[in-house]
């Protein structure tokens, strides 16, 4: 029983919904974080069930760029997200409205 | 010297008299009077030439001054026999008072202001006698309109004579407001506005579309000589110094509009005719009566000019439309010229002329008279605080009663001639009007009488009349030479050397109509005299006042009537309604932007507020970001 | 003088007060007395070189296209087709010579104003005059809009610094109102460039691309021809746009709303006259109607409402606005002698409003306030100024023998053509600009001393009009008896160029009289 | 190893020509250059030499930029279709290497104010400039993706830089979170792009999906395929961000105000020139067949920019807002200008490069305003308010005179050069019968005239309430004197005399 692409792009669709309406709602800051992570892994899923099922190697190598952005992006985020704390002693979002208008 | 630049001379004269005192001579005093005085003499000389010249074909230059598209305007002269009597007034009369203002005017502290503003009303004057197209008249009708400004503004310190300069100009410029559209209409009309080109286009059976053409025009006259609806700027202004009220109020300036009339009587129509008339009879009845209740002595005469300008345009309403015959040759170059025969001057604009002229002369003998009196007993006007100068003042007391014999119309006068031509006039034509100017040449005899006993019989009334003295030299020798000339002004012999054919147009009555006209002016004479003497008592009070409140009460009213009205129009109804929209100018029209730009700042107000800081809030922009690509990409939008 | 040395004074015209505004930009490296000579030598050399072009023009009057032209590319020239072109012709001769008359007068008082921070004061001045030479002198429309903003910028500043009372509001209004109206403006000259298909952004190659059947569209003209309109209405304070009129004036300094009133506020009406009527008849013929009654709401509303004034500056810039009207009628009318008469306005008024500016400035000085009521008899002390005072006032409303005469007479000719009620309706505001005008210079000068002025003499004792401030006044009225005793001077070229023009407009124009 | 694959591989292999990115190159070498030095100098000479060799690095790439300006490099795709360079991307770099000078001048003017490490800001930043010339060269979606976030995440470093000030550091999260989201969005429409476009089953399909060429090949075959029109739709959005406009500015104004001046002075004038590059790129490369949905999209967000980003600056009293939000509007402009280049593309052939010429106007403004802001900040950089710059005329003429040139020009003043930008923008939309854009531009003018004006009033009317007025004349070093002015006289020159650029201009 071979899964179909579309199966393949439902979850990733999923995912990303999921990725999206978790920074959405969720207030803890870190949680937020990885909700973003999630958004990036669901576009690796589609990439490479595309590659595969429309046999281009393109997506296959994409899929490491992203990767590698992803690992940037968490220490330089995780790193304002510590210091902000130590700084705040929060991490609740919507205690961070300092700059405003 | 040509005609031509004699002419030129003759306007160009004065003005560069008062270019000089203006420019150079601001201080010092006597040297501008003189310079004034040898260019009025010099003008007379010139005039003289001109009158008298041989041969009496008009003399006519132009020059082209401004070209604009379809409009080419030109300056230039039309020195015809209507020009030429016009001038004779102007000129020799404007000289008498040049010399009487010298003695009149010796220890004024601006008198170099003062004559130089004489020059630059000679200037405008000639300018309206001499000009050949309406544009130039109207041009040098509002340049007089401000040396008269000028002129009653002499004594500038005076609250008074301030409010009569500006409202004499104001007064003025309404008039001029329907002299302009009268022009313009004209303009459209008969494609130019130049006087014997129109004559030419009436002669070839040119018809006047409307009447309102010559009414507009009449507007200017109306203005300019103070007929009915705007007469109220005469009487105040006496305010200038009396060689102005006598050079300007009665001899020339307010003679501009009657001369005006004359130029253009082409384009008159019956009705329009009718018109004048009727506005005519009405100010003559008008200031008459007004005339009886005054106590200053100028303005009974300022009165008395309102009253025989109006018998002036009476007579002009009363004459037809000039009829006007003219013979075409080719010329060589195949232009076709117009050659004017002797135009058939209608009665009416004769009779006018003739009045204006002898009145001319006895109502500057009048002022210049009173003048002399005021001088005589240190500026003191009120008749009331005059009386027995005939001994303390015997050469003006004689000059003042020819004047008053030739106003009142004794036989044998200039005045008489003139006016019993407009009476025999209205006789033949009118027989109500006829009525009416009957007894507006009683109520003039009345009045002037009464001004005269007052003045010049009985004991002094005050310290002044009591120390009056007869004034020096230079001021009476005008009034005598003036006195002669009210005497031969009506005579055959001397008028029709300076009004060439306009004196035979003079509606003069032959055989029984003549002893008719004759009995009438003598009836005339007697009553209206006889009255006054009769009543009037020479004491400080008014007799009229003490012996009927009533009748005395009513003249005051009639008097004060037009004054009050336009002073509540302007002071009420123009200003309130100027503050109204002041109010609303600042509210609406400015608020409105203000308004517009608080709703834009609400706005700016709004999208700062979307900012609330917080990130879920952002997102939620971003969730609508990307609604807002998805719906437009898919056309939805 | 040969072509080439003509052109190079045009440039030199334009360029000497901006090159001293420039100099003077780092005056605070000169002395005082050397940054007032630069600055009069910006002033003078304008007027002098104008002078000479005029009487260089009236040698040799064109009848077609532009005199002394030249051409100076500034990068955008094949790009956008922007190119500096400096060039006088019938139109703009006579402007140009007011613009530098009024310059060199509000120049001169400006001198010796004793305005604080002069230096940079007079820098400010001298761009704006440099700037208003340019408007009048630039046949590239881009670069007529550019000049006429390099001039408003510093108007701005010079209000919002050197101004009287509340003016930092009066600057800011100003800004917004005038800004609006620019970029109307600029928007519709852009319009007609790009659909005109030009070669380039000057008014030989358009008229070359709009003449005949290269005309736009009805409906295009319709909507170009409103938005100059509106743009210029704005510019110039036609009637439900003018409030920034009075409010920036009466703010302004004396030589500020001499410059402004008297030469920027013509920006518009030229406009209309040389570039709007010529490149979009049938738009002029849509929107003449309006223009007539908004032009008449000018004179009569404002004229009403210049009545209602009690403060001698404001109402000598509400006579400013209502006057403008006489202008709007003049073009509203579509036809040569309309048109002709506008610009001979244009100049009589720019002349007269500046004068009445200078003689407003000096009776403040010597009755130290604007407040008409309490005014009276100043004639006493100085009579020069009175005398002065009367003349401009009566050349202002229009008395003969003043240049004013020649401009509104030929107006009320034109108006003709348009109907009987508007002619008499405009004529209204003859008799309206007598009673106020009048009622002023009788206010101040003549009747007796208020107590107020008796106070204020004894305790600042300022004699008559010094010389220095005769001078300008004397420039100026010198200029409008010229131009009074002589319109030929003027008319002569102003009739040359329109009749290369306005002939075509005409035709195109068939103007229904709305009898 | 199939000798096919190996001559295709030598083949690719052939068009790695590095001397094409030297200056990029250069850049990285001179910030690993600037870590050395940080280890081998004494504490106090470090200070010093820092900045210099960062100014070097920088004059070197531009040095390099210029030498090979128009090499034979251009025209074929180098390094197997990842690289393609034209005249814009050389405008481009040259324009970035600038902006950084500036910034990095900026820098050394703010950073002494405050404690923090001074070699890892111009190291970020080197790196960060070698990351933005990249971008205008992308001709793939890989290269473009990997360059656009090595820009985007050192600007995340340099946003929370003042690592004591809790403005910086939220101010960083929150341009993290937004940034990584509109990352997230433009990667989901690139992998939809890729996904539709190799699809076999339909025509013109292509293995190379990633390729522009390749891509734009597709899209023409077909361009109404909801997959491709989603996607692109998707990758504008995330450049809308980069641009920051409407709706994707909402994080600008905050963003601004917390991050360091010269930070915000990088974010408003590079990365926002960045974005606009990869626009024009993308919308003349691969989506040009897809005019009738780009043209709509980016019409809304230019007219939404341009009213939204004049409305909310207009209360704005806080000066770093401002020119967040006065960015905001000048996105608006530049996208009119972008959309006049995609209008009509035959008539209006010189659009982009008005569009590239109201960049420099716009950085030669900016430049200038926030060079002045860096000297004006004296307590909290994030609080910046009119008040700080009452009567600066007097404390500081030169300063003044800045400031209004530099506001003068971003307002489109006409003197000054902001005004001839605009202007071509205006003529580039109006031969494009782009009336109602121009409608609303209009009215922006005149809005953004009222907020302009009320700063330079502050900084000129405004005599300020008593405690500024003792504040002592700003001490401006020479250097630093010298590049305002320098820039001021820009703002003035360009204004009068467009020469070479117009010429540029025409030549297009």
């Amino acid at each position: 029983m071979t899964i179909s692409l579309n199966a393949f792009l439902l979850v990733a669709g999923l995912l990303f919904a999921i990725g999206f309406f978790g920074v959405l709602l969720r207030r803890n800051t870190l949680v937020l974080y990885m909700c973003l992570e999630l958004m990036l892994n669901a576009t690796t899923l589609a990439l490479v069930a595309f590659s595969r099922f429309n046999g281009t190697a393109d997506g296959n190598t994409f899929v490491f760029f992203i990767i590698t952005v992803a690992a940037a992006e968490v220490a330089v985020g995780l790193a304002i997200i510590v210091q902000l704390y130590r700084l705040r002693r929060t991490v609740q979002v919507d205690e961070l409205t300092a700059l405003r208008d | 010297m040509t005609p031509v630049t004699t002419t030129l001379a003759l306007l160009l004269l004065p003005l560069a008299s008062a270019t000089v005192i203006a420019l150079f001579l601001r201080r010092r005093h006597n040297l501008a009077a003189a310079l004034s005085v040898t260019a009025a003499a010099g003008i007379a000389a010139l005039a003289a030439t001109l009158i008298f010249a041989a041969d009496r074909t008009p003399v006519t230059a132009s020059l082209e001054w401004l070209t604009l598209g379809p409009l080419n305007l030109s300056l230039g002269f039309l020195v015809d026999d209507l020009a030429k009597l016009m001038l004779s007034v102007v000129a020799f009369v404007g000289f008498l008072i040049h010399v009487f203002s010298l003695g009149y005017m010796h220890d004024d502290a601006a008198k170099a202001r003062f004559f130089g503003g004489l020059s630059v009303f000679m200037f405008s004057m000639l300018g309206i006698v001499l000009a050949d197209n309406l544009f130039m008249i109207f041009i040098f009708w509002e340049l007089v309109g401000f040396s008269s400004y000028l002129l009653i503004n002499h004594y500038n310190q005076k609250q008074s004579a301030a409010d009569a300069s500006k409202k004499a100009f104001i007064v003025n410029r309404v008039g001029d407001f329907g002299f302009l559209l009268g022009i313009i209409w004209c303009w459209w009309q008969f494609g130019t506005t130049n006087l014997t080109e129109l004559t030419a286009t009436m002669g070839e059976g040119g018809v006047i579309v409307s009447t309102a053409l010559p009414l507009l025009l009449f507007c200017g006259a109306v203005g300019k000589s103070a007929q009915f609806p705007l007469q109220v700027w005469l009487p105040d202004a006496m305010e200038g110094p009396t060689p102005v009220s006598a050079l300007i109020h009665a001899a020339t300036m307010v003679a501009a509009g009657i001369y005006m009339l004359c130029r253009i009587d082409v384009l008159m129509t019956a009705d329009a005719l009718q018109v004048i008339l009727w506005i005519g009879v009405a100010t003559a009845a008008y200031a008459a009566l007004c005339a009886v209740v005054q106590r200053d002595i100028k303005k009974v005469l300022a009165y008395s000019t309102l009253s025989q300008l109006g018998y002036m345009v009476a007579a002009f309403g009363l004459g037809s439309q000039a009829t006007i015959s003219h013979q075409e040759y080719q010329l060589l170059d195949g232009k076709v010229a117009i050659d004017l025969l002797p135009v058939l001057v209608p009665a009416g604009a004769a009779a006018a002329m003739f009045h204006l002229t002898t009145h001319a002369f006895f109502k500057a003998l009048l002022f210049l008279g009173s003048g002399s009196v005021i001088a005589g007993c240190h500026h003191e006007q009120d008749i009331f605080k005059m009386g027995g100068l005939w001994k303390k003042m015997p050469v003006t007391f004689w000059t003042f009663t020819i004047g008053v014999a030739a106003i009142v119309g004794l036989p044998f006068l200039s005045g008489f001639f003139s006016k019993d031509a407009i009476l025999y006039l209205a006789f033949q034509n009118n027989k109500a009007v006829f009525g009416i100017l009957t007894a507006t040449a009683v109520l003039t005899s009345f009045y002037m009488i009464r001004m005269w006993k007052i003045t010049f019989f009985g004991e002094a009334r005050s310290h002044e009349s009591e120390h009056a003295h007869e004034t020096g030299l230079t001021m009476t020798l005008p009034l005598v030479v003036l006195a002669v000339l009210s005497v031969i002004g009506g005579y055959g012999w001397f008028f029709p050397s300076i009004a060439g054919s306009f004196a035979e147009a003079i509606p003069v009555a032959h055989g029984t109509a003549h002893t008719a006209m004759l009995l009438l002016s003598i009836g005339i004479l007697s009553v209206g005299a006889g009255a006054a003497w009769l009543f009037y008592k020479s004491e400080p009070t008014d007799t009229l006042a003490a012996k009927s409140p009533a009748a005395f009460g009513l003249l005051e009213r009639l008097k004060e009537g037009p004054d009050r009205f336009y002073g509540y129009y302007v002071a009420k109804v123009q200003q309130r309604f100027a503050m109204v929209l002041n109010f609303l100018d600042t509210i609406f029209v400015a608020g409105l932007p203000r308004v517009g730009a608080e709703i834009v700042s609400w706005f700016g107000a709004g999208a700062r507020l979307l900012h609330v800081g917080s990130i879920h809030g952002y997102v939620y922009w971003f969730l609508f970001g990307a609604a807002l690509c998805w719906a437009i990409a898919t056309g939805l939008l | 003088m040969n072509d080439a040395t003509l052109q190079l004074l045009l440039q030199l015209a334009v360029a000497t007060p901006l090159a001293g505004g420039l100099i003077l930009a780092f005056g605070n490296l000169l002395p005082k007395r050397v940054c007032k000579l630069i600055a009069f030598v910006g002033f003078l050399v304008p007027l002098l070189v104008a002078l000479h072009l005029w009487w260089a023009y009236a040698a040799a009057p064109k009848t077609s296209g532009y005199a002394f032209l030249s051409v100076t590319d500034l990068g955008l020239s094949r790009a956008v087709g922007i190119a500096l072109k400096l060039g006088l012709n019938g139109i703009s001769l006579p402007l140009f010579v007011m613009a530098a008359l009024v310059g060199f007068a509000a120049g001169v008082s400006a001198l010796n104003s004793g305005a604080e921070r002069l230096k940079q004061y007079l820098m400010l001045l001298l761009v704006m005059h440099g700037g208003l030479l340019g408007v009048f002198a630039s046949v590239d429309i881009f670069f007529f809009y550019f000049f006429h903003e390099f001039a408003l910028i510093p108007t701005f500043i010079m209000v919002g610094l050197w101004g009287g009372r509340d003016r930092t509001y009066a600057a800011m209004k100003m800004t917004i109102y005038l800004t609006v109206g620019a970029m109307l403006s600029l928007a519709g000259l852009i319009a007609i460039y790009t659909k005109s298909g030009a070669a380039s952004f000057d008014l030989i190659n358009l008229r070359l691309a709009l003449a005949g059947d290269g005309a736009l569209l009805a409906s295009l003209q319709h909507h170009f021809f409103g938005l100059l309109l509106f743009g210029f209405g704005i510019l110039v304070s036609l009637w439900p746009f003018h409030t920034w009129a009075p409010l920036g004036y009466g703010a302004a300094p004396t030589a500020v709303s001499m410059l402004h009133a008297g030469v920027l506020k013509k920006f518009g009406l030229y406009g209309l006259v040389q570039i709007a009527l010529p490149l979009l008849p049938l738009g002029a013929q849509d929107w003449s109607q309006w223009l007539v009654w908004l032009a008449l709401a000018n004179i009569v509303i404002i004229g009403l409402v210049t009545m209602a004034q009690r403060d001698l500056k404001q109402m000598i810039s509400y006579g400013s606005v209502m006057h403008v009207g006489y202008g709007f009628l003049g073009v509203a009318t579509l036809t040569t002698l309309g048109a002709g008469g506008a610009v001979l306005f244009m100049v009589a008024h720019g002349l007269s409003v500046a004068l009445l500016f200078l003689l407003g400035q000096e009776v403040l000085v010597r009755t130290g306030t604007f407040d008409l009521t309490q005014m009276g008899g100043l004639v006493k002390r100085a009579p020069v100024l009175a005398a002065f005072f009367s003349a401009a006032m009566l050349a202002s409303i229009g008395l003969p023998g003043f240049a004013g005469f020649w401009g509104e007479l030929t107006i009320f000719l034109s108006l003709w053509t348009i109907s009987k009620t508007v002619t008499a309706l405009a004529l209204l505001g003859v008799v309206i600009s007598a009673v106020y005008g009048l009622r002023a210079v009788a206010k101040i000068f003549f009747g007796e001393e208020t107590e107020l002025h008796a106070k204020y003499a004894a305790a600042h004792p300022t004699a008559d009009l010094s010389w220095s401030a005769r001078l300008p006044a004397l420039v100026l009225l010198a200029a409008l008896f010229f131009l009074g005793f002589w319109p030929k001077a003027l008319t002569t070229p102003l009739n040359a160029t329109l009749g290369e023009i306005y002939p075509a407009i005409e035709a195109a124009v068939k103007v229904v009289a709305t009898q | 190893m199939p000798p096919e694959t190996l001559t295709a591989l030598q083949e690719i292999a052939a068009t790695n020509q590095w001397s094409a990115l030297a200056p990029e190159i250069t850049l990285g070498v001179a910030a690993l250059l600037l870590l050395a030095l940080e280890l081998a100098l004494p504490k106090r000479l470090v200070a010093v030499a820092v900045p210099r060799v960062a100014f070097l690095g920088l004059a070197a790439a531009l040095a390099l930029v210029f030498k090979d300006w128009a090499a034979p490099l251009f025209g074929p795709e180098l390094f197997g279709g990842l690289v393609r360079q034209t005249t814009d991307s050389q405008i481009m770099r040259v324009f970035f290497l600038v902006a950084s000078a500036l910034v990095a001048f900026i820098a050394t003017v703010v950073l002494p104010k405050h404690k923090v490490p001074r070699v890892e800001f111009f190291h970020v930043l080197l790196v960060a400039t070698g990351a933005l010339m990249l971008l205008p060269q992308s001709n793939h979606f890989v290269q473009l993706f990997v360059a656009l976030e090595t820009v985007t995440v050192a600007l995340y470093i340099l946003v929370a830089y003042f690592r004591t000030s809790p403005f910086s550091l939220e101010a960083g999260l929150k341009y993290l979170v937004m940034g990584s989201l509109s990352s997230a969005l433009l990667l989901f429409g690139i992998v939809l792009l890729y996904g539709v476009a190799g699809n076999p089953l339909l025509a013109g399909h292509t293995a190379q999906a990633m390729n522009f060429g390749e891509l734009a090949a597709f899209v023409r075959l077909n361009p109404e395929h909801p997959l491709v029109v989603v996607g692109a739709a998707l990758v504008l959005s995330g450049i809308a961000f980069k641009i920051g406009a409407v709706p994707f500015q909402i994080w600008v104004p905050d963003v601004y105000q917390g991050a360091p001046t010269p930070v915000t002075a990088f974010l408003a004038v590079s990365s926002k020139a960045a974005g606009f590059a990869l626009l024009l790129v993308l919308v003349r490369g691969p989506f040009q067949a897809l005019a009738h949905v780009t043209i709509p999209l980016l019409s809304t967000f230019a007219a939404l920019s341009l009213l939204f980003g004049n409305l909310a600056a207009l209360g704005q009293r806080n000066v770093k807002r401002l020119m967040g939000l006065s960015g905001v509007s000048h996105a608006g402009f530049l996208l009119v200008g972008v959309v006049a280049a995609i209008a009509r593309e035959d008539a209006v052939s010189w659009a982009p490069a008005a569009v590239y010429f109201y960049l420099f106007t716009y950085l030669i403004g900016a430049m200038a305003t926030f060079g002045v802001m860096a000297h004006v900040s004296v307590g909290d950089d994030a609080d910046q308010d009119f008040r700080h710059y009452a009567g600066l005329a007097r404390r500081s003429p030169l300063l003044g005179a800045v400031l209004a040139c530099g506001v003068g020009s971003l307002a489109g003043i006409p003197p000054l050069a902001g005004f001839i930008g605009k202007l071509l923008i205006f003529v580039a939309a109006f031969q494009a019968h782009q009336w109602t854009l121009l409608g609303v531009a209009i009215v922006a003018v005149v809005i953004s005239i009222y907020y302009y004006f009320g700063w330079v009033r502050a900084a000129f009317y405004d005599q300020g309430s008593e405690s500024d007025r003792n504040v002592a004349p700003i001490h401006l070093g020479v250097a630093a004197g010298a590049t305002l002015v320098a820039l001021a006289l820009a703002a003035v020159l360009l204004g009068l005399y467009q020469g070479p650029l117009g010429q540029w201009i025409a030549t297009r």
